[in-house]
């Protein structure tokens, strides 16, 4: 090959290369190992965080996934291939791609869905941007986000909207029922804003008053996003169905839809929105048309909104998306239909209430907000809620997720969550061992009724 | 359509749990009143449907895939069977540094190999993709040069070859994107370059090789250039791999980076995605770092956090970015290790130039014939579109028929009626003597039976598709057999 | 073919141990002095190669298979995923009973679901497939013969639709294998039976239903025929799924029976295996059963050994037969469980007569029409042959270009221009209905364009193959590239 | 569907089976479980089982398979296919056990390989049944059987082939060295047999003097049977060179080649021989051949050999053989090439040299035969070789395989391997382990030498 091109030496290849910068052997990268050795290592790396009993939510969900998904998700012409830019050749992954914008419209209630965005919380990001840019009703670069939604959002949204400076003004929490203040809320009422962000469940699991805050919105000209889980929409009223008009945009995590906790990710952001907003929205759109002999086909549309196309004027930088976990929700849906979705969700939502049941039988352990929960229930503890969680994971049990950073103002409380995948042994098996923590923890009888 | 399978009732009942409750503690004005529009199918139905749709695919499993940018090279299976390990599916992204240690020396080597092998100060794995990568980096940019106070800085600079990403990532950050042309010989043109920079340059964002597959080879005086104006230089890392291991963008004098492992380092691109654009800095810019990174004192591994570095432009995504990606990228890197490093862009540049002068030889036009070509080159098939009325877009899908999936077409735009072909390291010689047979037979029937060209594909699963129609009579989601 | 991408010295070399050294202490008259030849590839050409043939295939996951007799229905894609966990796969044959407890749990309940579900009193989960089964069988009908020292008897008999692997294992164990006829209803000829009868006689082999569709009515008679003569009955479990919780070959008067997991436990027939052909026996033949076998005492599971069961006929295979098979077969039995396993004999046999009534609509003729159809049932295109000279092979070939698996053709032998045709249960009425179409389709071109039928398939790799040749001018092996 | 079928129910579709035969309800049968139960209940079983250090050979070898064997593998149109009888369409299944012979018959150095029979043991029982049915020079169905041979594989041979009358002679095995025992096979030298069956390595891990037991047994109008390890084929001269003439038939257990330990199964037999012999073999035969355009195709060939055609004279009753894991051999092979196998070979030939080593350094372990070994070695125990595996295991470590239940005139001999898994942490931690285990059972300083 060398000959053919006309060289000597591979070297000579690099000779546009100024010597200068060259690097020399990059001795810190440790020596190539086969692939038995690094099996070996990836054994030991995985075997030594153990698969200690989770009732952590928080964001990332542990449901069950059919073995198929996987299976099929991993096949190499999924896996090994990219952005279906021939479209011809590429059928395979379009007509997946546009049944998963059928499947994620019929679930979220909207007419259009885009082909995913890198998860859940950038997603509201970009949902944020897009109703800055298709509010036509407001001039104003301002948002309000309630502090029921996960803290974790609210920071990326942060980092990602602040530079086009978009401002976020947030909402604060009723502390009885864990839901959007109204009082905070109408003090906005009079004020120009773009769009207000309502999550269902919120961060704290509790059931947002959806139609109402809607319809708030609409009245006072912004426009309302959506911030869901997406299995939550299988049980609950669909996003594009709330208030007198529907949500108009809707986005969340996909991940409880066949993406395993696998350490936070891949996940996938989900976004969608009404017909009118379509051409705001960013990221890919499949539509299905036909070729030149009527038959039907698929193919990347709307690319007009998209860097590769726009450029500056892109509707977002988004390229590379999260192709392959769309898959995988796709087959998922599939296989779990709505009536498995809804199964798993009543499953979920019953499987918290029967751990609430448990750990609230504990002295000192109460629910901190009244009102309806999806799958996730805030607890507080009559032991420091920090020191409870390192001694259950002690034995194995990840307790849930400590809101004392977030929300000190809640003192030592927690959120929990079963999802259907625990039982009853796992439930009792949480409530003996936290029992015993706080037996351990609680010193005096007097600090059995703490003081906040 | 797995619609066309659906049938009232039909599900795949292993799936669910066998019994279900109502929430009636759920208020019914909460609840949903009908159920959502899924297919209703039976789990062979699914494996079927799902198992067809996926034939219908190219990809580098199955097919040559030069794919110019994109580096479409063999994504090893073992990276994919041992980040399926049940343990490390298993791993809450909240779960404790007690239960994390394993997962955590994984992020923590790769930020070592990545610092390493680009030559930067530090990385912080957490973007999600190339562009979210771009998007921190140029967020840094900004950062620092509103730490200094110095407000006055609104543009970024990027070559009229870049991606669209760059310029589009530079407004997504509140800049204005401002080209710079390219030189008749690939490089930048300098002297645009000097008139463009001023106290209003934040930076510019270069690839290098650049899209149009040549080493830039003044990058050393752009960079002092750039840095006497006062700005700051980006690297997009898209084109890593022709690189790796013989020169460092650090070394260069780049301030930041982003990778993209989905090339580089081999992760998949698993029909669009997940990537991921880990983001390395130089000492300047590395408070600005997103979060969150894994620390190491030697002992225990632990997560660093906008509390740890608080000038952090902040947080990317809910956790802590693709980390399966990662470790994908993670398990390649031990694979390949340090010897390995070099052969990819060695063997990747081989191959590029070898493909190169064979397809000249056999009476192809090069963009750019003067120049060695880096991982990737540039075909203009201008006199063909001229004299034959045979275009880009024509051979792109003739290829199809013959079994390899397109080069890139049309990018990067200043080259008219261009094929950016990336044949990456893996493919062997035949491969590449077997693209040269069928870009030779394409060529003989462009000058023979031209129509045969111009309305392949023929061997598709579908004809050429209506992409007005597909824009205009908007049809996105299924609406129910009509 | 794999050898076309070989290149001297290519090699995947990730997946071999960095150095070799030479065995110096093994004498070099003993060591190879060149290399054997096998592919010299990469890994990526490996995986597309592989890749690209696995797709030539017609298989379940792809297409509609309605093979008769072989039960090609759904294999849940759990049963291999679960069964390969690394725990599992990683258990090595010999390792001791503290370190095996899980896997003997799972085959000592599976001896118990097969025990239950076929009315026998034990089972032996050892024989690899069908055919082992049926030697493992009439090894026991011989050890047992033996015992009694009754050495007269040196006959099995066998209808004449019986499958080969009937006669062959008949043979195997040192019997002759005698033919019985069958009757024009499909039941087997009673009369011939009775004089085939006598002191020479060991056993007879039986499936109920049989290989021709149909449920044998009169088996208590013929068990009280054949044990009477001093026989034993053999059950060949092949349609079992055709009863499944319906009726058990125990209560039929069956002395000996084999399963064929792979059918009727839905384990994958893998491109031509593995399977596993547990047997079952009632209490008589009890002490024969192959080894080993799993034993609970309440507390700790435990093999079972030829020490333990001195009669046993002995061992079949090295471990324990195919244990990844009965691994996924007690998934599937756990998935199951017993309200499904009745659910697959109805739709199985709601399926079978659906479509055999619709197919009759249509014009074709069944070879027992006056006959429920079990799970299964054979149509018999004479006339076509006949009349249009288009036989049940060019039907066959026809249907791969529509897309389906052909059925089992031109077997059981005695049903001329035979289609054997099983639905199974996971087969939507969809499918069902598409299938009656195709079939009609052919019809048609049968009679109005004969010749598209008689040359097909068209749109297969191959078309029609040259079996003669391939017999004749034996190529078994790559000879190198001429 | 009833309908149309003309039944007013589904139980009428089994009107033929008479009632007084037909079952009630399987109560002994669990109920059905979902798949998530099902998940759950498969990892604890795995889980409970260990994942314990390994030195047992003895016929299954713990090799590293590349990920990609059976992430093909299990691709659902190799997965869920069956027999190729419709050869236009498993052109994929068929080209591939081309293939496959193309590579065992490189390998092994034969003619003709078939596609497949269930395992190594029942291998050898159809190559001995092909033996009897191929020798032109023999009369007898007597064959000579070295007890150097695997034991199972005795046993199953004996099982398979009695019926048939066929008559097993078994030759003893040299004290000293472990290989056959010249003397006494000398003895059978003026008798009539089909046969003599000769191991390489042996069972003892001990390589046989293949060439001259070749030549012995053409001199003697028999056909020579190697039993080999197809690993060690890579490394060791091919059984079709052994000799002058070469041996006639080659069988042996395939697991080395791709298939996982997985407690024994499935695995394959794998059979080769001279082309004189092919119309004799068991099983299927692929065979290369054209269609009707001229076009290069595979096809089952020389079917009047199996029972589908011959019925009760066909050469074998097998039908479904191991044909997955042919499958996974091919590709496996395919990535190892000659020069990955050979390495394997010696890596593991190398790891049990120093396990031995490591062991004998201990004091009264010492190795029973002399010899070049494969990968296997017998070493002697100063305690009960039983007690002493026990108290490895107990420890996690699986000792080796006890020679005493089929050998006992070997006093506490275990049977031990490392393959190119084990490194030199794990030799290290089974050598530490054992000293303790001696040092603790080992009472009095006079039972250190014992007393064979
Ligand atoms: C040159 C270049 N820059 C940036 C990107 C964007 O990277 P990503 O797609 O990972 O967001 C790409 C990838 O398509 C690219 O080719
Ligand atoms: C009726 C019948 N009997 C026996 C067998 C043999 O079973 P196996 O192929 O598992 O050896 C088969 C399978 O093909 C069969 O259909």
């Amino acid at each position: 090959m060398l000959a053919t091109i006309g060289v000597g030496h591979i070297d000579a290849l690099f000779d546009e290369i100024p010597m200068a910068l060259r690097c020399g052997e990059l001795e810190a990268i440790p020596p190539g190992m086969p692939e038995m050795e690094v099996s070996r290592l990836m054994q030991a790396r995985a075997r030594i965080d153990g698969q200690p009993l989770c009732f952590i939510g928080a964001g990332a969900y542990d449901h069950h996934i059919p073995a198929a998904v996987w299976e099929l998700t991993t096949r190499g012409e999924f896996y090994t291939a990219y952005t279906p830019y021939q479209a011809e050749a590429s059928q395979g992954t379009l007509q997946l791609l546009y049944e998963y914008q059928s499947m994620m419209t019929a679930l979220i209630g909207m007419d259009v869905s885009n082909a995913s965005l890198y998860d859940g919380a950038s997603a509201l990001a970009e949902a944020v941007l897009m109703a800055v840019r298709g509010n036509r009703k407001s001039k104003s670069k301002r948002i309000l986000l309630p502090r029921s939604l996960h803290p974790a959002y609210r920071r990326v949204v942060r980092t990602i909207v602040r530079n086009q400076r978009v401002e976020l003004v947030e909402v604060g929490y009723d502390g009885n029922t864990g839901l959007i203040d109204r009082e905070d809320l109408e003090k906005h009422g009079g004020e120009d804003f773009a769009a207000l962000v309502i999550p269902q469940p919120n961060f704290f699991g509790v059931l947002e008053a959806v139609d109402g805050l809607t319809d708030w919105a609409h009245l006072h000209g912004m426009l309302a996003i959506a911030v869901v889980n997406p299995l939550a929409m299988a049980m609950l009223k669909p996003a594009g169905e709330w208030g007198e008009q529907g949500a108009d945009i809707c986005c969340g995590e996909g991940q409880p839809l066949g993406a395993p906790l696998a350490s936070g990710g891949p996940y996938f952001g989900f976004l969608c929105s009404t017909g009118k907003l379509v051409r705001q929205m960013p990221g890919r759109i499949i539509g299905k048309t036909v070729d030149v002999d009527g038959k039907t086909g698929y193919a990347l549309t709307l690319q007009a909104r998209e860097q590769h196309i726009r450029r500056s004027k892109a509707t977002s930088n988004i390229c590379t998306n999260q192709g392959l976990m769309v898959t995988a929700a796709t087959i998922h849906m599939t296989l779990m239909g709505a009536e498995g979705l809804q199964r798993v969700a009543a499953a979920s939502h019953a499987n918290t209430g029967k751990l609430t049941q448990a750990l609230t039988a504990l002295p000192g352990v109460e629910p901190v907000f009244e009102g309806a929960v999806f799958h996730e229930r805030v607890l507080r503890l009559p032991i420091e809620a920090n020191k409870a969680l390192r001694a259950l994971a002690a034995h194995n049990v990840l307790g849930g997720f400590d809101l004392s950073v977030d929300y000190p103002e809640l003192g030592d409380a927690l959120l929990v969550c079963a999802t259907e995948l625990r039982n009853e042994d796992d439930i009792e098996n949480y409530r003996g061992k936290l029992e015993r923590v706080i037996q351990s923890q609680v010193q005096t009888p007097c600090r059995l009724k703490p003081d906040w | 359509m797995i619609y066309e399978h659906s049938r009232e009732g039909r599900r795949a009942t292993a799936q669910a749990p066998l019994e279900t409750t109502e929430a009636t503690d759920i208020p019914a004005e909460m609840r949903r009143s009908t159920q959502p529009r899924l297919p209703q199918v039976s789990e062979m139905q699914a494996v079927r449907h799902f198992t067809r749709l996926s034939q219908k695919n190219f990809s580098i499993d199955t097919q040559f895939y030069p794919l110019g940018s994109c580096t479409m090279k063999y994504n090893p299976r073992a990276c994919n069977t041992l980040a399926s390990l049940p343990g490390l599916l298993s791993r809450h992204p909240l779960a404790p540094d007690t239960h994390s240690q394993g997962f955590m020396a994984c992020l923590y080597e790769l930020q070592e190999i990545l610092q390493t092998v680009t030559g930067m100060y530090a990385v912080s794995l957490t973007p999600a993709a190339g562009a979210q990568g771009e998007f921190a980096g140029v967020a840094m940019i900004r950062a620092y040069h509103d730490a200094r106070e110095d407000s006055a800085r609104s543009e970024i600079l990027v070559p009229d070859a870049a991606h669209g990403t760059n310029p589009a990532s530079a407004v997504m950050c509140g800049y204005k994107a401002r080209e710079i042309p390219t030189g008749a010989d690939g490089d930048i043109d300098i002297e645009a370059l000097k008139t463009a920079l001023g106290p209003q340059t934040a930076g510019i964002m270069l690839t290098n090789p650049s899209t149009v597959g040549v080493f830039e080879r003044r990058i050393k005086e752009i960079a002092e250039l750039v840095h006497a104006a006062g700005g700051l230089l980006y690297y997009d890392g898209a084109n890593l791999n022709a690189i790796l291991g013989k020169v460092r963008p650090g070394d260069m004098g780049f301030d930041v980076i982003h990778m993209n492992l989905h090339k580089t380092f081999s992760t998949p691109h698993g029909g669009g995605g997940p990537g991921a654009g880990p983001v390395g800095v130089g000492k300047r810019l590395e408070p600005y770092l997103p979060v969150p990174m894994v620390d190491f004192d030697g002992s225990d591994y632990r997560w660093l956090t906008e509390e740890d570095r608080p000038d952090s432009i902040g947080r990317l995504s809910a956790f802590a970015g693709n980390a399966g990606v990662l470790i994908r990228a993670y398990i390649y890197a031990r694979l390949l290790g340090r010897e390995g490093m070099h052969r990819v862009s060695e063997f990747s540049t081989l191959n590029a130039n070898y493909l190169l002068k064979r397809l000249m030889d056999a009476g192809f036009d090069a963009a750019y014939p003067e120049r060695r070509a880096s991982h990737e080159f540039i075909l203009t098939l201008k006199k063909q579109a001229k004299e034959l009325g045979v275009n880009t877009m024509d051979f792109a899908k003739r290829l199809l028929d013959y079994g390899v999936h397109a080069p890139t077409t049309y990018f990067p735009l200043l080259v008219s009626e261009c094929l950016l072909v990336e044949p990456t390291e893996t493919e062997a010689k035949e491969d590449l003597d077997n693209f040269v047979e069928i870009m030779r037979t394409i060529k003989q029937e462009a000058e023979n039976q031209p129509e045969t060209v111009k309305q392949a594909p023929h061997t598709m699963p579908v004809r050429r598709l209506d992409d007005v129609r597909a824009a205009r009579e908007l049809d996105l989601a299924w609406k129910g057999s009509e």
